[in-house]
Order: structure tokens, then C-alpha cells, then sequence
């Protein structure tokens, strides 16, 4: 392999992994010395002239795009995974543990009140569903996991959810100094 | 350290000193591997009898340099040595439980796995690892595709959450007991419908209640009892009096001429 | 551009705008109908071979990734991910090789116990799960190893961990010696 090549190899790398457009400085601090970088980018330029990603000059700044008359294939409704915040997450990790359990009695452990949304989310997720009803005045709805929830985590069954004494050998529970009492910050 | 590469003869491997440093293991069964190593580059062939005598020279060593040996280490000096005397007695006595060889047999397996288990995590280690020697699109075009999950959730993430929130829970479950002390209207109360039954000067600790259990209940009660008194001396239903400073103090009604001898009952 | 050639553009696209490694399900989803994905895929392979830029398959699912002669030019401190102490890469390997497995059963292999954090850590990265439960007594959750480990060890599936089958054959993944020699308790 000729030097030349070996540069384009490298030169390629570099574009491929970089998450914003490098300029040629930057590309040139990067590349073995002595090359010879605008011989690089036009060979790399025309190596992808026809392929399904092209080198692309935007702004003075060079990267790889995918070619523009392939974007219909590109397309696709994106579904960018959104976070679970952390009372969603909390709520769906206590009725996993605890169902079937009542809406009053997820905020009774979680010691807040549960705001309208979490449970419609985690309903409209499939990972829980309603169980039934607490027979307690009131008969109120009870919660628990669905089979999505387990297929979703890799669960073989709700049993095998560690317990707590084993949440606290992996080092997940850990107790707290009383120090921190009232401050609700349990972070390690 | 035990060094554990080109030493592959037994007259070096026995001439040689062993080197004692605790810290460089990680518990008795990593050491039994590193002399092991020393014994032999395959460990399959390991000398069981052998890497018994040279773990017991080893603790027996520490021990001279007086270094600090866990009980772990103990245990297993005290296994090994047990396991030598099986091996070299004859297998004369048919006593019930496994053979020398059958342990020997046993500890060289375990040897061997975890010689294997540490070769094969170098060896995972060497790879072209994602992020150290090999690189993903750095700016992916973000066309996602097919991607059913909405939520970017992971059971680490849920079992976290449980893990904190139980956490919070213990630490937070500070049931704080009722104190059943003695309110102050709960003195002027009781004062209140004792008053017309104290003609003379009584001390104020006989109007404390009953049920006092400790110190610390008699003084909140002595505290409130005495405020209560005031209150009632500031209305001019009782006198109070205390000859010198930390004296007792003493509790009279107040003789009003309007109740004069109607209201004793 | 016949047709082929045509469909490997699109593969090369669709490879290089995703942000995670794809299975040929969704390959064949995003491609013309009637296209020979196995042929596709192995061009791209070919295409790519000598290049900066390699096609690989990692847990069953297909990507690009830089070539790995070429580390040294990348921009090491990016991504640099943290050193893994000697406790953790070994349980890892342990994990891997004899999943699922249980706590114990790790710390019989190393002969230590398991330091707190070290589960904890493996779980965090994202390279082991919760696989289930072992039926004895206690019921012990079981480990096993995530695709995320098999993305970032580049491994095309757990069946090509180094060494698998010689171990087998050895017998040094089963619990006891081969020869299964008596009950008696030899742990040391």
C-alpha cells in the first residue's frame, strides 16, 4: 500500500469518527506529517464520488454525508428515544416491586403525590396495566407489570427482579448516614 | 510479586526465594495460581503436593516478617496442610469423604479455572475495543431506524430508582413518639379545679400529676405547672411565694372577699 | 448502475446514518424489496475491507467502525472510556464465559469475595444483565452479558469469546473437575 493510500485510509478514520466537520487544520494535525492534505481530500472526494456517502466541503469544514439522492431511503418517522424521567422511572420500578399496588399507595412510598401523567405514560409504554380492585372502601384500581415489561427488560419472570438484599450486594442500595436526613439526596 | 514467566525448570523454581507481598493478591486462591504459575507453564500438569509445601513456606515466611496475614490466607494454610497429610499418608484408613487426590484433584481445577477465566479477560482486554482502537460514526445523520422503544429505559435504571427510593425510605422512617408532656393548659386546668383545696402555703410539687415516669417528665411538668400558676396569680386567683433563690415554691389560694368561705367545697 | 450496485449505496447510506448497529431486519425494511441482503452485505464487506472504514457485525447486527490498525490516529482522549480494574475485567470474563451465573458462583471462581462495587459497575456500563433466577435454594438472581458488551468487545456473538470451545472441551466451565469427583466439600 502506498503512502498516499495509507493517508487516505487514515484520513478516512478520522472523518468518519469525528462528530463535527474538520477543518484542514485540524485534519492535517491529526495525519502523518509531510502529507499532502488537499491531494487527500480530492482523492477521497472522488473514491466516494458515486458510492452511497459522499465527502462533503461545508463551510470550509469537510465530512462525510449520506448522498442526497438516496434520502427518501433515509427516511423514516424517527422515534429519537425520549428519558424516563426519574419519577416515571421510580413509579414503574415501585409497582414492579410492590403490584398489585394502589395509586395512593405508590405515593405513600414515593411520599409525594403522583402527578397526572406518570401512570398514563406508563400505561401507554405497555409496561403496566390495570389488575384490578383493592377491596378497601373506595375499591380503588390496582397496578402491575405487563409481559412488555418483562420482554422490554429482559426479565424471564417478575421474580426475577433482585431483592433488596441483593440490590444492596450489587451496591445499588446503600444505606445512608443519617447526616443526610431531610435532604432527600440519597446519591451515594 | 510473583514473577511467573521463564522459570520453567524445578531445581529454579525451588532454589528460588519467595518473594512475599501480600498485596499483589487478590485472596489465597490468586496466590496458589501465581505459585502455580512458577510450578509449571501448564497448569495442567500442576503439582498439588508441591503447591501446598511452597504456600505453606510462603505464610510461614510472612508470618517470620510478621506481616499482617488475612484469615483467609490461614484458612487456606490450614486447608493445604491438612490436604498434605492426606496425600502423603497411605489411603489405608477407608474413612468416609473425598480422597487427597480427590481434593487435590479438585483445588487443581479451581487453579486451572480461574488461570483460564484471567487469560481469557486479557484476552477480552487485547480486542479492538469500541472507543480505545475502533470508532463508530462520530455524527451519526440520526436516522433511527426502527426503533419501537420510545422511552431510553434501562432495568439498571429501574432497579436504581427502587434502590434509591428505598433508600431515601430507610433513611428517612423517623417515626418521632407522641411526648406525652404536661401542656400548660393542661396545668391550668387541673390547678383550675384544685385552687379551692388550697387554703394554706403548699409546696408547688404537689400539684404536679400523676403518672410522671422520669426526670425529664417531671421537669417539663414542674415548668408548666409553675407557668400555670402564674397565669393564675397574674388573674389573682393564687399567691405564690419563694423565701431565696431556688427555694421551693410555694402555692396558696388567693382569699378574694367575694368568694370568702362560699367556695370551699 | 445496475441494480445491485444501486442497493449497496443504499445499504452503505443506511449504515452510515444510523447511530446504532443494525440487524438485517431492519435492513431489509429500509431496502427495495427483493433484494438479496446477504449479497449486499458482503459487497459492502468486501468494498470496505482494505479501506479507513470497515463493515463489521457485531452482536448479530451490522455497522460500520474505523479500521483498528488505524488507533492510533483517533483522537484518543474523546472517547476514552475508563480503565477497568483487574476485579472487574476478570468478573466480567467470568460472567461472559459461564452465564448465567450467580454471585457466589463468581466469587467461588476468583476465591475472594466481591468487592461492592464491582456488579454495580458492570451493571452500569451496560454490560451484564439480570438474566433470572437459579432454581436452589435462596433462589440467586443469575447474570449473564449485554449486547453493549458484545457491541464494545466487537464480538459477533457470545459464541466467539477467545477460547470458548477449548474451555468447554477442558471442562473449565462446568461447576466441578471434569471426572465430577464426590460431594465431599473441598472448598478451600
Amino acid at each position: 500500500m502506498s503512502k498516499v493510500e495509507k493517508e487516505v485510509r487514515i484520513l478516512e478514520a478520522l472523518l468518519f469518527a469525528a462528530s463535527d466537520p474538520l477543518d484542514r487544520k485540524s485534519l492535517v494535525a491529526q495525519l502523518p506529517v509531510n502529507c499532502n492534505i488537499e491531494l487527500l481530500l480530492e482523492r477521497v472526494r472522488e473514491l466516494y464520488a458515486d458510492r452511497g456517502v459522499n465527502l462533503v466541503c461545508v463551510a470550509g469544514r469537510w465530512c462525510f454525508r449520506t448522498a442526497p439522492d438516496l434520502a427518501h431511503f433515509m427516511q423514516r418517522e424517527v422515534t429519537m428515544p425520549r428519558r424516563l424521567s426519574r419519577a416515571a422511572t421510580e413509579t414503574l420500578a415501585i409497582i414492579a416491586y410492590h403490584q398489585p399496588i394502589t395509586r395512593a399507595e405508590i405515593e405513600e412510598i414515593r411520599g409525594v403525590s403522583l402527578s397526572r401523567g406518570t401512570l398514563d405514560l406508563l400505561l401507554q409504554a405497555g409496561w403496566i396495566r390495570l389488575r384490578g380492585r383493592r377491596r378497601t372502601p373506595g375499591r380503588p384500581v390496582t397496578y402491575g407489570t405487563t409481559i412488555s415489561f418483562l420482554e422490554y427488560f429482559g426479565l424471564e419472570d417478575i421474580e426475577s427482579l433482585p431483592g433488596l438484599d441483593e440490590l444492596k450486594a450489587a451496591g445499588l442500595l446503600q444505606p445512608m448516614p443519617p447526616e443526610n436526613i431531610g435532604e432527600g439526596d440519597a446519591e451515594p | 510479586m510473583v514473577k511467573n514467566s521463564s522459570e520453567d525448570s524445578d531445581t529454579l523454581v525451588a532454589s528460588m526465594p519467595l518473594v512475599v507481598d501480600l498485596d499483589g493478591y487478590e485472596g489465597p486462591l490468586d496466590a496458589l495460581l501465581a505459585l502455580a504459575r512458577r510450578q509449571q507453564v501448564d497448569l495442567t500438569q500442576i503439582s498439588i503436593l508441591e503447591l501446598a509445601e511452597q504456600y505453606l513456606a510462603f505464610i510461614e515466611n510472612a508470618r517470620q516478617l510478621r506481616l499482617e496475614i488475612a484469615a483467609d490466607y490461614l484458612v487456606m494454610a490450614a486447608w493445604l496442610a491438612y490436604l498434605k497429610s492426606r496425600l502423603l499418608l497411605p489411603n489405608s484408613q477407608c474413612d468416609e469423604g473425598p480422597s487427597g487426590q480427590e481434593m487435590a484433584a479438585r483445588l487443581a481445577f479451581q487453579i486451572r479455572r480461574l488461570g483460564a477465566m484471567r487469560n481469557a479477560a486479557e484476552q477480552l482486554m487485547g480486542f479492538n475495543l469500541l472507543g480505545r482502537d475502533v470508532f463508530a460514526r462520530g455524527a451519526p445523520e440520526g436516522v433511527n431506524i426502527i426503533r419501537s422503544n420510545v422511552y431510553d429505559v434501562s432495568l439498571y435504571d429501574v432497579l436504581r430508582a427502587y434502590a434509591d427510593n428505598r433508600t431515601r425510605e430507610e433513611g428517612s422512617r423517623l417515626s418521632i413518639e407522641p411526648r406525652a408532656l404536661f401542656s400548660v393548659d393542661e396545668a391550668l386546668e387541673r390547678l383550675t379545679s384544685l385552687v379551692g383545696r388550697i387554703p394554706d402555703w403548699e409546696t408547688l410539687e404537689r400539684f404536679l400529676p400523676s403518672g410522671i415516669r422520669n426526670d425529664h417528665e417531671h421537669r417539663a411538668a414542674l415548668a408548666t405547672t409553675l407557668a400555670a400558676t402564674l397565669e393564675m396569680t397574674r388573674s389573682g386567683r393564687l399567691l405564690l411565694r419563694q423565701s431565696a433563690p431556688f427555694s421551693p415554691i410555694h402555692v396558696r389560694r388567693a382569699k378574694r372577699d367575694s368568694e370568702n368561705g362560699s367556695d370551699d367545697g
